[in-house]
């Protein structure tokens, strides 16, 4: 299963989330390949998140090819960055993007600042 | 533009740039000036080769500066690990306290260096970069290194020391500084010019207080605030004002090297030296402050009045000075400045100046001593200032290096017909007939009450009510409704719209039907920019918001329109001109420039600078003075003090205390009751 | 330094020389900015093909300023014949009004030429210059020049236009012109910014204050703005005037981030115009009692930016405040971490202490409670993230060592935290005013919790914890010999025992044992803190003692404004006014703006401050400055519905009222007065 | 041939009151070198009245200079205060005394009256404009 599915079918069992509790909309996410465009649908509704493919219009239109959404779905690119590069191009409200902060893991190998100290050894 | 800041002491200067260094500038004229010749063309400071950077200049005093430097371009990324204070002071000799501060936490070694060189230039070559003809030599000698410029038997020199050993070479010196960290260090280099006269000594050391320390300066300075009564007032902005001239008053004040007398300077950087009528000017404006003033200028003036025609020179008997140069060039008579004659207002304007301060002062044994004088000066107005026979003075260059315009306006195109023509010599300008009026009305209260001549009296006043009559025939302009700028060799009528028919307000020539007509055109555009009212309107041909005497704002100009205004009862007009020029004022900080540019005010938010206008300038400085002496409305009378407020709400209460005259000291109060309708 | 002009809206501004023209170059960085990018580097007016000089500037307004011109070197005895103005506003694009004005009496012919070039730098490329990685394209086109830069997907764009009839070549635009005597021509020209996003069209279109706005709507929008402000009337000259600047410069440093609503306060003009969570926090803390509408939106942005995951390259970390967002190439290409980055071990606690007494002043628990997600991450991020040995202090270790920040305190300099013999301390650093900003966060949040959240039990271990730290805090912290508090702790949990200005904001925290603080006091206002002009952020005889060092030696007016607040809050009346005092002296030589810092020299040496050479004025917590000062001399408090006013003015100041301070109790006024009488004497006079 | 400044001293006594301020008093001596001996020229000025002798007497003014400059000046090719500015003249003492004096000079050889000038270029015409005028 390739991230950007994973990522997707995780939202699905995730525990509700407090951060999110005041926030309702739909976020249409269009992931181009050379072939063809896969969307995902993501409703976000009072903390609870439900990720499905269904293809329907939006309150917000994410538009980026699917490898570099993989990349994303990693953690391995930013999506704030990947805004501002206009490598992802959102239409509607870009709030709801922002909060693709909020489900999206941080970068692979990402240290604990504890940790960071305690390992000064091995750097 | 650069920067350029400047101290100065009487008739001695140092314009340096932001950082205090001197760097030859073709435009303007960097470097330390005394006498109009330069003594220090450069005058660099660098740090190991480096170049400094000011964080701050301090102004301290107007002989007094300080300069907080970093080397190299600040930045707030990189912290400065030295910082150097510099700081100037003038008086007699150019002093410049030098302090370097270790910020580091370790010793460090520095070689700080002051490139120096000296081109003994004239005020003017500064401006033409000519070359002098004469020898140029450097000698670097023991704890010392000497510049010299030799001409003939003319020797200046500028001679450097310092109070730090220090390594000389022809073109400056250098300190190998160690300090410690945390440490500081410093030195103090001394500059001092010489002009070489009777057995090689400075001509200048027969000159009382010609070499001042500071703290005397500081005394003299705080006397001087002293002596000049209190102003307390609700606008801020005018006390500022006040303040400001009463400093750069004190500032601009020299001996004088032949006359002896306390001089007044006439304006920062190009006319450091003695004019006459700005003299006379400055005299009757600060006359109800500062009454010594007139009287010095009166004296110099009568000591150096015109004694035999000399074309080179534009003088003639009688006649009062246009100007004094110290420099080389005069004295070799490349130039006429040594003792130039070519103004024709200077003479009149003498007389009158003679008869306020006496009205003022009480000091009738100065109007006795200058019977003579006053005489011939009259005389001149009749004979040579009457060039045409026809009864009015008129003027024309004869000197090879004099200026083609002898009234206020002397740039060569001030005088012309509307549609630009200029007229045929000689000219007449209006404001010299008021002048001569008003100088001839005066005389005759003099010559009655003083040189007991009732007969002369008689004669003065009959000739004044005749020229009265024949110029409100000859100079207005029925169509028009104003009075000509002034008559061709022709007798026609040269009809540009210009400032100069305020002067006729303030000499009284204006018949009493016409005042109404001119006043408004004084203060309504074309002419009344909203910030002063344009040596030129804005109508006219050679009209320029940025022209020196064709459409530029003169502060003094404005200041002899307002007390014109009064004269004849326009108080309201009169006060929303001291309104505008106090106003202005605000965005110099107080001080008044020469000029400022002629754009309407709607269109600034500011008054725009006249480029490279000369800053403080006497005549400026005097102008606050003037304009609260017309908005409290004093006139001598007798032996008592009139006062008649009229003063714009704006400005709001008034008090003037300790107003010096022959009646001793009195207070003057006024409060706003003028209202204006907002510019 | 070569005096420099800015007009901006938002983070949209311009930089020239004072004759309005732009050049690039790296120690003077100028041009039109928009997003971090430079879209114009070279803007350079020439007549005939010579450059111009300046009469005179007028800055009309922050968005608005006006040039006067003439060519060539203007000089005393030549009347220039020709005269240039230049008009210019920025409301979202850049305009510029040419009019030249002939005072001839005869017509001219003359060429008037704009040298146009962009090299779309990145703002953090612009002190060294860096390869471009993409191309720039420059297009002509009949009617208007557009100048595009292309890397990959990342698009930036100039477009310039002119009203009146003109040849645009590769290199600009000119006119060629006949002027009549005394008339005069002029045309408008015009320069659009592109960012381009979804559809190419320009991204900011997303946020609703971005569309360009005419000099009329922000005008109306500034008088707004001060008209809701309090009005002060004072016999102190200096400080009405310092507060109106700050008033008009804290509506000029409001932009709006791309995803958010409402404008929030930026950092500094021109280059910091973007947020900073230390600066916003602070500079909304200052100026509640005047402008509150600041400090919500500025809670709200910060809450949805809080960090959610760990990241190395941007020290983010659950519940952490961000400390700086940038929109620039070198950003989007995740080169630079500010997309956003966290490095800063201060905004988190900040934000609670805000959010607190913001709820204290406006009542508006609503938000409170929206909030207290991310009230409790941020307090749980002090003990869990920031606590980095374990021992229950505030600690910081940058794990970005590429570009990240080694100091995460305010004084981020790399010299700024030293032993007093000037060494510097190993990593990781915990410096005093972290444990207080904690301190205060934790009684704070216990407040919070209490009033808002009916959770008893997180208040009362809240307040615990506090207890706690503020008793270890005296014990590890406190310098017995020198009786001052250490700057930090270091690794070994020994002290770094430079004096230094930070300890003032223990004071301001409440962190401090009463029986010291009288000992803090005393040296905050002795000779080797306390300069004359302001308490130096070191202390004079310290190893790393600089007058002109940036965070060793120079005194930052922010600082001494927290430090006076902090004096207040333990009943040091006359050292608070001293330093309130001494503030707003200084205020008077910088025209009523106070500079981000200036020189640490003696003030007997100095008859001016000596100003520190600075990228930024305004900057948010300078203007926030006079504010507070005032809330202070005032002595405003909220207590429950009202508003305590408790004045402490110094002798001299005079009397002074600040009418309809708005909050919980709607509008209200405050009164006091110092006792002796204000003395007018200008500067040059008082020797 | 002549000797200007003999010449010149001459004038002086005979027309000092038409020359000098009727206040004007006070001593000066004129010290001119030439070739190797100094003449002295002691002037007494009261109340305009000149007497000139060629005692060696103290003076409020001491004036020294070239014979030959001297010369120039007393026919008015040179001007004092110009030669004093280049230092060809130095003085001690009461300097504005010579100041003062220097109205006794001529005027620079065949100097006219500008007004005769005028009257040649406009053959009197502003006299006779103001007589029209008059009737």
């Amino acid at each position: 299963m390739d991230p950007t599915t994973e990522f997707f079918e995780g939202l699905n069992h995730r525990p509700p989330d407090p951060l999110l509790g005041r926030i309702r909309g739909t976020v249409r996410f269009e992931l181009e390949s050379d072939t063809d465009v896969d969307t995902w649908l993501l409703v976000l509704s009072a903390g609870s998140v439900s990720a499905t493919q269904t293809d329907r219009a939006a309150d917000c239109t994410v538009r980026t090819d699917r490898d570099y959404f993989n990349r994303i779905a990693a953690g391995e690119a930013n999506p704030f960055a990947a805004l501002l590069r206009n490598r992802v191009t959102v239409q509607g409200k870009l709030t709801l993007y922002s909060y693709l902060n909020h489900l999206v893991p941080g970068p692979p190998g990402a240290h604990e600042p504890r940790d960071w100290v305690r390992q000064r050894g091995q750097r | 533009m650069k920067e350029l800041l400047g101290i100065l002491d009487g008739n001695t200067f140092m314009l340096s740039d932001s950082r205090g260094d001197v760097d030859p500038s073709p435009d303007y004229p960097a470097g330390l000036f005394a006498w109009d010749t330069r003594f220090l063309s450069k005058w660099v400071l660098t740090i190991d080769g480096e170049r400094l950077h000011a964080l701050s200049t301090d102004d301290l005093q107007y002989f007094e500066s300080r300069f907080f430097l970093v080397p190299g371009e600040p930045t707030h990324y990189v912290d400065a690990k030295t910082s150097v204070i510099r700081h100037r002071s003038l008086g007699g000799a150019f002093e410049e306290r030098l302090t370097v501060l270790n910020h580091r936490d370790e010793p460090v070694v520095l070689t700080l260096r002051m490139e120096i060189d000296s081109d003994f230039a004239d005020v003017f070559d500064a401006r033409e970069a000519r070359s002098l003809p004469g020898r140029a030599a450097k000698f670097v000698e023991p704890g010392r290194l000497r510049l010299c410029h030799q001409r003939d038997r003319h020797v200046s020199e500028t001679i450097v020391t310092s109070t730090e050993p220090a390594e000389f070479d022809t073109d400056g010196l250098t300190f190998r500084i160690e300090l410690d960290a945390h440490a500081n260090w410093s030195t103090t280099i001394r500059a001092i010019g010489t002009i070489q006269g009777a057995g090689g000594r400075d001509v200048r050391e027969n000159l009382h207080g010609y070499e001042q320390v500071r703290p005397e300066k500081q005394r003299e300075l705080r006397e001087w605030l002293g002596r000049a009564p209190k102003l307390t007032c609700d606008s801020e902005t005018l006390e500022d004002a006040y303040r400001r001239s009463l400093i750069d008053l004190a500032a601009l004040q020299y001996t004088g090297l032949t006359s002896q007398v306390r001089l007044l300077a006439t304006g920062l950087p190009w006319y450091m030296t003695v004019f006459g009528r700005h003299s006379l000017i400055t005299g009757f404006q600060t006359l109800p402050f500062m009454p010594e003033i007139a009287r010095n200028a009166l004296w110099v003036l009568a000591l150096l009045q015109g004694g035999r025609i000399d074309d080179f020179r534009d003088e003639e008997p009688g006649k009062i000075l246009h100007e004094i140069r110290y420099g080389e060039p005069g004295g070799f008579e490349d130039t006429p400045y040594t003792t130039y004659y070519g103004t024709a207002d200077a003479t009149p304007l003498f007389v009158v100046l003679l008869d306020e301060y006496e009205r003022w002062t009480g000091d009738a044994d100065t109007v006795r001593l200058m019977e003579y004088e006053a005489r011939s000066a009259l005389r001149w107005l009749d004979t040579y200032g009457n060039l045409m026979d026809d009864g009015y003075v008129w003027y024309e260059c004869r000197s090879p290096g004099g200026l083609e315009n002898q009234g206020w306006k002397d740039s060569w195109n001030a005088i012309s017909y509307s549609d630009g023509r200029l007229p045929g010599k000689p000219r007449a300008s209006c404001e010299l007939q008021g002048y001569a009026y008003d100088a001839k009305m005066r005389a005759a209260r003099l010559a009655r009450r003083f040189w007991n001549d009732p007969a002369y009296a008689d004669q003065l006043e009959r000739e004044a009510a005749d020229l009265r009559t024949r110029f409100n025939r000859d100079f207005w302009m029925p169509d028009r409704g104003y009075y000509a700028l002034a008559l061709d060799a022709e007798g026609g009528q040269v009809d540009a719209l210009a400032s100069n028919m305020g002067h006729l307000l303030w000499s009284g020539i204006v018949e009493e039907s016409r005042a109404g007509q001119v006043a408004d055109h004084l203060l309504s555009r074309p002419l009344f920019s909203g910030w002063g009212v344009r040596t030129l309107a804005d109508d006219q041909a050679w009209y320029n918001p940025i022209g020196y005497h064709t459409g530029a704002i003169w502060p003094w100009d404005n200041s002899i329109i307002a007390l014109g205004l009064r004269r004849y009862g326009f108080a309201e007009q009169a006060a929303r001109l001291a309104v505008t020029m106090v106003e202005a004022s605000r965005y110099f900080g107080g001080r008044m420039p020469e000029a400022f540019a002629g754009y309407d005010r709607r269109l600034t938010k500011y008054p725009v600078q006249y480029p490279r206008a000369c800053s403080p300038h006497c005549s400026s400085a005097g102008t606050p003075l003037m304009l609260l002496r017309t908005l409290l409305g004093l006139r001598p009378h007798h032996d008592h003090l009139t006062i008649d407020p009229a003063i714009p709400e704006a400005l709001g209460r008034i008090e003037l205390i300790g107003i010096p005259g022959r009646w001793g000291r009195t207070d003057a109060f006024g409060r706003g009751r003028v209202s204006l309708d907002p510019e | 330094m070569k005096p420099l002009v800015s007009i901006l809206d938002g983070n949209t501004f311009v930089v020239s020389d004072n004759r309005g023209d732009i050049d690039p170059s790296p120690t003077f960085p100028t041009g039109l900015f928009s997003f971090d990018t430079r879209f114009l580097s070279k803007w350079e007016l020439t007549v005939d093909g010579k450059r111009l000089s300046v009469l005179s500037v007028d800055d009309l307004q922050y968005f608005e300023s006006q040039f006067f011109l003439v060519p060539g070197e203007p000089t005393h005895y030549v009347d220039a014949k020709l005269s240039v103005i230049r008009h210019r506003t920025i409301g979202g694009s850049f305009q510029e009004e040419l009019t030249v004005l002939n005072h001839r009496d005869e017509a001219v012919e003359l060429t008037v030429r704009l040298n146009v070039e962009s090299d779309f730098a990145d703002l953090f490329e612009i002190k060294d210059v860096k390869e471009k990685v993409g191309g720039t394209t420059v297009l002509v086109e009949a009617d208007r020049l557009r100048l595009c830069y292309q890397r990959e997907t990342f698009r930036r764009e100039a477009i310039v236009t002119s009203t009146a009839p003109a040849q645009f070549d590769q290199g600009g635009v000119s006119f060629a012109l006949r002027i009549g005597p005394h008339q005069q021509w002029q045309t408008r020209l015009r320069v659009e910014t592109l960012v381009e996003g979804a559809g190419g069209r320009d991204i900011r279109l997303s946020i609703q204050r971005h569309h360009s706005r005419s000099p009329e709507e922000l005008r109306q929008d500034l008088d707004a703005w001060l008209d809701r402000a309090p009005k002060l009337s004072s016999d102190s000259e200096p400080l009405t005037e310092t507060y109106e600047r700050s008033l008009i410069d804290l509506a000029a440093l409001r932009y709006t981030p791309l995803v958010s609503g409402p404008p929030l306060p930026a950092a500094g003009l021109p280059w910091f115009m973007t947020m900073f969570g230390r600066d916003s926090l602070i500079t909304c803390l200052q100026s509640l009692p005047f402008t509150p509408e600041l400090a919500g939106p500025t809670l709200r942005y910060l809450a949805l930016a809080q960090g959610v995951s760990l990241d190395d390259f941007r020290e983010r970390e659950p519940g952490k405040i961000l400390h700086e967002v940038r929109y620039g190439e070198s950003t989007a290409f995740e080169e630079q971490p500010h997309s956003p980055y966290y490095g800063s071990a201060d905004s988190t606690p900040l934000f609670v202490i805000l959010l607190d007494e913001y709820e204290r002043w406006s009542g508006d628990r609503e938000l409170v409670q929206t909030l207290e997600h991310e009230a409790r991450a941020a307090l749980h991020w002090i003990d869990r993230y920031a606590d980095l040995m374990g021992n229950g202090y505030v600690w910081f270790e940058r794990r970005n060592l590429r570009n990240g920040l080694e100091n995460q305190c305010w004084k981020d300099s790399w010299d700024a935290i030293s032993y007093s013999d000037g060494r510097l301390p190993a990593f990781p650093r915990a410096t005093c005013e972290l444990q207080g900003y904690a301190y205060d966060a934790k009684i704070r949040g216990a407040r919070l919790a209490r009033l808002c959240w009916q959770d008893l039990v997180y208040a009362e271990q809240l307040e615990r914890e506090a207890a706690d730290l503020k008793e270890r805090f005296n014990r590890d912290f406190w310098v017995s010999d020198g009786e001052y508090y250490a700057l930090a702790l270091d690794t070994e949990g020994g002290q770094v025992d430079a004096l230094s200005s930070n300890m003032g904001h223990l004071l301001w925290s409440g962190i401090v044992d009463d029986d010291r603080a009288a000992k803090v006091a005393e040296h905050l206002l002795g000779p080797r803190l306390f300069s004359g002009w302001g308490v130096r952020t070191l202390a004079e005889g310290e190893g790393r003692y600089n007058p002109i060092g940036y965070h060793v030696g120079t005194v930052w007016p922010f600082d001494n404004s927290l430090i006076a607040w902090g004096l207040r809050r333990y009943g040091f009346r006359h050292e608070a006014g001293q330093i309130a005092e001494a503030m707003i002296d200084a205020g008077r030589y910088f025209d009523g703006r106070l500079p981000e810092a200036f020189a640490g020299y003696d003030r007997a040496l100095t008859k001016y401050p000596v100003q520190y050479p600075t990228a930024c004025s305004p900057q948010a917590w300078s203007t926030g400055t006079p504010m507070l000062l005032i809330r202070t001399l005032l002595g405003l408090d909220p207590h429950g519905e009202h508003l305590v006013v408790d004045p402490a003015l110094p002798e001299g100041m005079g009397r002074m009222e600040l009418l309809d301070i708005p909050g919980r109790w709607g509008l209200i006024d405050a009164f006091g007065r110092g006792r002796a009488e204000h003395s007018r004497t200008p500067p040059h006079l008082t020797e | 041939m002549a000797d200007p400044t003999a010449e010149f001293f001459a004038r002086v006594e005979q027309r000092g009151p038409d020359l000098l301020p009727t206040k004007a008093r006070g001593t000066l001596r004129f010290d001119l070198r030439r070739d190797g001996e100094v003449d002295h020229w002691f002037v007494a000025i009261n109340r305009g009245n000149v007497l000139v002798s060629h005692e060696l007497r103290d003076a409020d003014c001491v004036v020294a200079t070239d014979k030959a400059l001297f010369d120039r000046c007393a026919l008015g090719e040179a001007q004092v205060v110009a030669a004093y500015n280049r230092n060809d003249v130095t003085v001690q003492g009461n300097l504005p005394l010579l100041l003062m004096f220097r109205r006794a000079f001529p005027s620079p050889p065949g100097t006219r009256d500008p007004r005769e000038r005028i009257r040649e270029r406009f053959a009197g015409r502003g006299r006779e404009r103001e007589r029209e005028r008059q009737r």
